[in-house]
């Protein structure tokens, strides 16, 4: 299930979801991604985190159903924050379960991945010297290069 | 009438979020960014960046995709979600 | 901080202490290993798992000491439980927080690639025609030798 | 005296956890398994198998290593937690 939200979320929720009543999930692997204090030498204080409503949660399907086309999922759960988020909020949650490990670590990074290049959001850095939209990095194109 | 968003930086850089082009300006991508373009002078700086992304009905597309009446499209940076 | 235990974890706790008070961590990456139903075709009913105490802590300790000096670590958690486990129980938990997500999700399934080959932990497994020992997996030898 | 350990599968097989050997007979790793498979013929087949991993003082040795007065020795079959 895709979710975008104001709320913050639960990690301990989302790993009982993830493994309610199946005993074949051997491995689950989370991700949570979130707001840190030191962003390429900024001084971050917070992000405003827009996203373009729809074409989000199409662009998450489509991820997840390449991932669930490459690795034996058992149940997946995405999580994406927007609005004002400050400084050690939790942004993103990607959360894996899987029969084996290499699966469950390597669906949730591609998912990650592939989130951070392909699904439309964008932020908006707040720092002390007044708030600046994020460059894209070509460290992520190429994180995301390697799946190809 | 084709819907056109922008979103983020680009947003903020054409003071404008959306608006609605008569199909007849723009048969393809390519046709409704020049049309944009020769209506907003001011705006081409933005638009002619070359890392900006198009969706069409919100699948990323390539400049050549053909448009129709009641087509969503949209203008927007480079994403950095996550 | 390596606990091997009988007792069961808790996801939700371990991932709050593994993020208070630290606005440095971008990143955070959980992985659970569980008792799981299908092991090589064999119905699974449980497992009781035994380990060599002192080495098994001395060898984790140097797992994580190679990990830090490969990646960039924050905070890290080890848990192992040993005893009778069952259909559907915690195994292991690996947390990783990081700055950035390729240190989280590299260091963490490095720390489980090594676990699974190093620490001197042994599987018994309980199904419906007796109890078994566990062979060791040839694919856990290459998931290991991937980091060498 | 120098301790040994066998674990797991191999601890089984021989029926024996734990026991003592005089470092007179066991200088090296390769001197005690000879001990010992010579004082237990029936273990011949256990310890003979080349999978088993052996550890001096909680570390994985070789079967080369020297052995000395208040060491620790464990014999153990490949490992399978996680």
């Amino acid at each position: 299930m895709i979710s975008i939200q104001q709320n913050d979320f639960n990690v301990g929720d989302e790993y009982a979801a993830l493994v309610a009543n199946d005993t074949a999930a051997g491995a689950v692997v989370t991700f949570v991604g979130r707001v840190r204090d030191l962003n390429l030498a900024r001084e971050v204080q917070g992000l405003q985190l827009e996203h373009y409503p729809g074409m989000t949660e199409k662009s998450l399907q489509e991820i997840v159903a390449q991932a669930q086309s490459r690795w034996k999922i058992l149940r997946w759960r995405i999580i994406h924050r927007i609005g004002n988020l400050y400084l050690g909020d939790n942004i993103v949650f990607v959360g894996v379960s899987s029969a084996h490990r290499e699966d469950a670590f390597h669906s949730a990074e591609f998912l990650m991945d592939y989130l951070k290049t392909r699904a439309p959001f964008w932020k908006k850095e707040l720092t002390a010297d007044g708030s600046v939209w994020l460059d894209s990095q070509e460290k992520d194109q190429q994180a995301m290069q390697r799946w190809e | 009438m084709i819907k056109v968003l922008f979103f983020a930086q680009l947003r903020e850089q054409l003071q404008c979020a959306e608006l609605s082009v008569a199909e007849s300006d723009a048969q393809t991508l390519a046709q409704l960014h020049e049309y944009l373009t020769g209506q907003h002078p001011l705006w081409a700086e933005f638009l002619n960046n070359e890392k900006l992304l198009m969706a069409v009905n919100q699948t990323i597309v390539k400049v050549s995709q053909v448009l129709q009446s009641g087509d969503e499209v949209a203008f927007f940076p480079p994403v950095t979600g996550g």
